[in-house]
């Protein structure tokens, strides 16, 4: 048994390569090697011994995302493979961002045609006496926006659209 | 004492008052929105009514529908929690018209702490010392010659205000007509009320606080200080006590002044003074908070009394257990607040799904969490995650302990968390020092950010070995067993042997 | 301060020192056999060797191994926890003579306390009071000549004895030949040694122990007692403090002997004076554990020392930071241990799979496990699953706080536990009035039989529906997604919707 | 959709019949009907709701074992359908029953041929200090002892073997 595995970290692909060797995983990270021996626990627990050192992380997935818990810090890694797989499909786009509840658009950040990466600010809202960031939920090009500065928006009320990019 | 309480309010604090209704023997009913349909608070109590939509004004604000619900499972009394009803005093009579008890002050003491410039004028009169100020005629001209006497940097404050709305500061004369007039209309856009007045702007002050618990026989205490300089966008984020900064004589004049402070209203159950506390020592009363407090947790460890139990007690007509010389202070108690938001950018909510909650655990640390792994951390309330805090010997140790709890603190999913974020700021040497003042966030992590390393290979590793690990012993969909039990909570792959 | 500490002990123990040094910012090591290759002790700490199979004889009472792996590892102490190696004078100068600091007491105050004849010794000529008894002679005449001078009913023992072997109860003179008979063949069976002593048996005693700690200096203070009569199988289940048989005469009294008795054997680090008080409130001294106790926490939390940092502290050279008049209790604290065993069947070990464990968590509760969900529960070592501690006001309060918690605390698989005869035992009269003696279990429940009334419908109902919605969403064997996300925590059926 | 289950509960078996209406269940156990709302958590958690009242339990299962928390109290049910598939098969027998660890046996309570249920004490064994029972994992039929009362066994022996009673 062998498997690559490939994680986008920032604008970087990392390759992971996974192989069974008796008891343990030979892991390639790169060009380094790790021998390592694992448990899965309950709550995405998995214990890892590396020689002397023993680690305890936590992993949680959710669509092309894994979320990493270790020594106190955490990690969002995506599959570049996953998105691949979903630019064709036209289904699978970000698609539209609603307000969530109502409340009063302070600014908008883009517009039609803006390429926009996870996590860019769309939109500035001020509900429940709070400010809110609308965020893009994955990379992607600003397909319409549906709202403006000053103007108060009720619930379900779409406030930017995302695509892949690719004219469908 | 009491039959069956209903606590209309959600999260954490709802959690926290059940506990404690459960432990004395008191059943409970908890009241819930849409959103929170399936909240701990929810399946812990013995009875739920949903209240409404999700949006508070349709749910958790309805008074009308919590004493419905009141009414018909046949509770006696009702616990507001803090936020939501929990300082209207309209509530409190409605409540009480309703022949329930209120776990909270009476609707006047509440009525008249509410109002800036009724608390002011009762301090006064009551000698606690207040921010020098001047309110005697909202007239510009009047203000302006005011001003010129108080002396500069001062507040420009509006009478309706909140949160921070119709308020300047003005350092220099020459600003001081620009900042008047659009005072005035920022707070009657806000507020309707375009009354304005004055106070001396206290630079760099302490924010410390005194909680105060008194009696139906006037019998008032105070159970010593919360230091809560620490802040961002004017919300505390992370108290301590003892406050650093306090020696005794200074607490027990401040005791003493939060005690009259209390006593000059007719106050009865938990509440807490604000003080803001200069350079010199000087304290001044800023404002009381008429409920219980979100950072109650840390009194309750250092001077071991349970304030939500005290508070029920109290409402149903219990004496004080105690006198002011039998609490005392022992250990050091640190709260962090862990919010869904991003202090890289203003701090402003960050959220989304919890995928996987992990919690500290371990002597002294107590987390007071409202949302665990699988709720989703939603626009339409305060989007604070849980409440970590800890109990140490001493200050260092309690520093110590924090770091670590905030260490072995797991978060998975959309939310960005403020944990690095605390950790930073325990790290600090301002923190360290305990020289903290309200301006402390703001003045040292403006321009904070993550760190931005690159994981390392261990976490590349864990999230490989994980997917091909849970791949490989995923049960087949009709429930036939591929490897070994598929309602097992481990599957393993490979063992560990002997790693010498 | 050490640099890195190697914990010699697995289990709850062993990650309850890690945690302490952690947060103190030493650096750990530990060891574990192959049945606790993945056991949380193994992963919080920095380092972790094997040490041999599971028997302790192979593995955690291996010495040699432990002693390797500390040297390899540049370790600078070791910290015994309590069991294996703790009580081990030789193991203390193995520790030392290897250039390691031995993290309690010196092997010769060890070895004076580890002798039954010996400490008796000690503590006569110590002035503190021991339970009135004949050891000069071993002959069967001189002993029968002794016991009628001492009076029935009494206690044969065997000198090297432990654990109940080689003790016989004589209620009467005509008892007397038979029981040295019996008792010195069982003694000499199970130690090689047929020597015994006599003991004026104290009946219905209270089993109070004072925890005490010594610097290197001669400085020595107690604090405070544990009340530990409740026991089954002559060991204990639930420890409290302070001892609701206690008032402040006796509580000096028994303090200062405490600190005596220490003092007497040139006693350094944490350890623990038994004593037995009878009815008319005499006090005996029972033995010594020269070594961190199973139920240190309830002190910890009356008393707000943190014994393993102190341990750590006093081993590292630095002297007490308190003297015996800054030490104060307040509040009240439970423990319960909760075992893998089954009450209804004489307490026997009842191990197996803990299929999921679910700990309670609030305000006051502290839990300090050593099985998690997916552990096995073996019969390699001792079958304590969990200790489980609460601090309340006072007494009454800790009760309903510890029955709340028991409530609480969810454990499914194959293990039994003795939950349910906890919470029985908490709710038993002569325990709400604070009237345990070390016979109170055996008295009032012996035929303890758990509540065997079926399951309510919503059990069944729970099962039903957790079978239903599990299969209709588990993931195909391909990872490729039934239903929604298969590594989603969540996996939803049926939203609620509003109740009302 | 609808599902019939049956759970063993001490002598007695307990039909209960799920099926969905609208968003909740309606579930009948015996001659009894809830509607019952339902969600599950993480570790075995399911939260239910039957008009005010609110309920979360634990369950977990193991083969044809479910045990369920709820309300401080746990209970294991057993499944009678799934012993029934069992005694077809000769492979699926409780099987053999070894020492753990090393030690004494201090009594065997049991000869070839007794009628056990699960939980029966077979064997009292001493080790580690602790006095152990070694009981029953299934219903079943003794068919071979392999230790005697003072006997010091190594770690592997089969004390007791447990057959299913049908002649193979």
């Amino acid at each position: 048994m062998k498997r690559e595995l490939q994680y986008q970290v920032g604008d970087r692909t990392v390759t992971v390569i996974v192989e069974r060797d008796g008891d343990r995983y030979r892991v390639r990270v790169g060009d380094r090697e790790h021998l390592v021996q694992a448990r899965l626990g309950d709550r995405g627990r998995i214990d890892m011994g590396v020689g002397d050192r023993r680690l305890r992380a936590y992993v949680a997935r959710k669509q092309d995302r894994t979320y990493v818990g270790l020594d106190g810090q955490t990690w969002t890694l995506t599959k570049p493979d996953a998105r691949r797989r979903r630019s064709g499909s036209p289904s699978a786009v970000a698609g539209a961002l609603t307000a969530t509840m109502p409340g009063l658009v302070l600014d908008v950040l883009v517009a039609p045609g803006d390429v926009v990466i996870r996590g860019d600010t769309l939109v500035l809202m001020e509900a429940m006496k709070m400010e809110l960031r609308i965020t893009a939920p994955a990379d992607g090009v600003v397909v319409a926006v549906g709202c403006e500065a000053g103007q108060v928006v009720e619930r379900g009320k779409v406030l930017v659209e995302i695509g892949d990019g690719k004219q469908n | 004492m009491f039959n069956k309480i209903l606590i209309a309010n959600r999260g954490e604090i709802a959690v926290r008052i059940i506990r404690a209704c459960q432990e004395m023997g008191v059943a409970t009913v908890a009241v819930y929105s849409d959103a929170d349909e399936c909240s701990l608070h929810v399946t812990l109590a013995d009875q739920a009514v949903n209240i409404g939509p999700p949006p508070p004004s349709e749910s958790y604000l309805r008074d009308d529908h919590i004493l419905d619900a009141a009414r018909r499972l046949g509770c006696d009394a009702i616990h507001p929690g803090y936020g939501f009803l929990s300082e209207n005093p309209d509530f409190v009579e409605m409540t009480e018209a309703a022949g329930l008890a209120f776990i909270g002050p009476p609707a006047q003491a509440m009525r008249v702490m509410g109002s800036k410039i009724a608390a002011r004028a009762a301090m006064e009169d009551a000698g606690v010392p207040v921010v020098p100020g001047y309110q005697a005629s909202g007239d510009d001209q009047d203000l302006m010659q005011a001003a010129h006497a108080l002396g500069f940097p001062l507040l420009v404050k509006a009478t309706a205000g909140g949160g921070g709305k119709g308020m300047r500061v003005v350092n220099d004369p020459a600003e001081l007509s620009n900042a008047l007039a659009s005072a005035r209309r920022e707070s009657m856009n806000a507020f309707g009320d375009d009354r304005l007045y004055l106070e001396t702007l206290i630079q760099q002050p302490h924010h410390i606080e005194f909680q105060v618990l008194a009696d139906r026989y006037g019998h008032v205490v105070h159970l010593f200080e919360r230091e809560c300089s620490v802040q961002r966008r004017h919300q505390k984020i992370i108290e301590e006590t003892p406050s650093p900064l306090m020696d005794p004589a200074l607490r027990q004049r401040m005791g003493e002044a939060a005690v009259a402070a209390a006593q000059a209203v007719g106050y009865v159950n938990a509440g807490t003074i604000e003080f803001l506390v200069d350079e010199a020592r000087n304290f001044y009363f800023l404002e009381m908070n008429t409920r219980l407090q979100v950072e109650h947790p840390i009194t309750e460890l250092v001077a071991g009394v349970d304030l939500v139990k005290a508070q029920i007690r109290i409402a149903a007509g219990e004496p004080l257990p105690f006198t002011q010389e039998e609490l005392s202070q022992r250990g050091h108690a640190i709260e962090c607040r862990i919010y869904a938001e991003d202090p890289a950018h203003d701090f402003l909510p960050a959220i989304g799904a919890v995928l996987q909650s992990v919690e500290p655990v371990g002597p002294g640390v107590r987390v007071d969490a409202g949302v665990s792994s699988g709720d989703e951390v939603t626009l339409h309330y305060d989007p604070m995650i849980a409440k970590l805090i800890v109990l140490g010997e001493d200050r260092a140790d309690a520093i110590r302990r924090m770091d670590w709890a905030l260490h072995h603190y797991v978060i998975l999913g959309d939310v960005i968390t403020n944990i690095p974020f605390l950790r930073d700021v325990l790290a600090h040497p301002r923190f360290v020092a305990g020289e903290t003042t309200t301006d402390f966030v703001d003045a040292h992590f403006g321009d904070w950010r993550p760190d931005d390393s690159p994981p390392p290979d261990m976490a590349l590793i864990a999230a490989a070995l994980s997917e091909v690990m849970n791949a490989y012993t995923a049960p087949a969909p009709d429930g036939a067993q591929v490897d070994g039990d598929p309602f097992s909570p481990w599957r393993t792959m490979s063992g560990f042997r002997i790693g010498a």
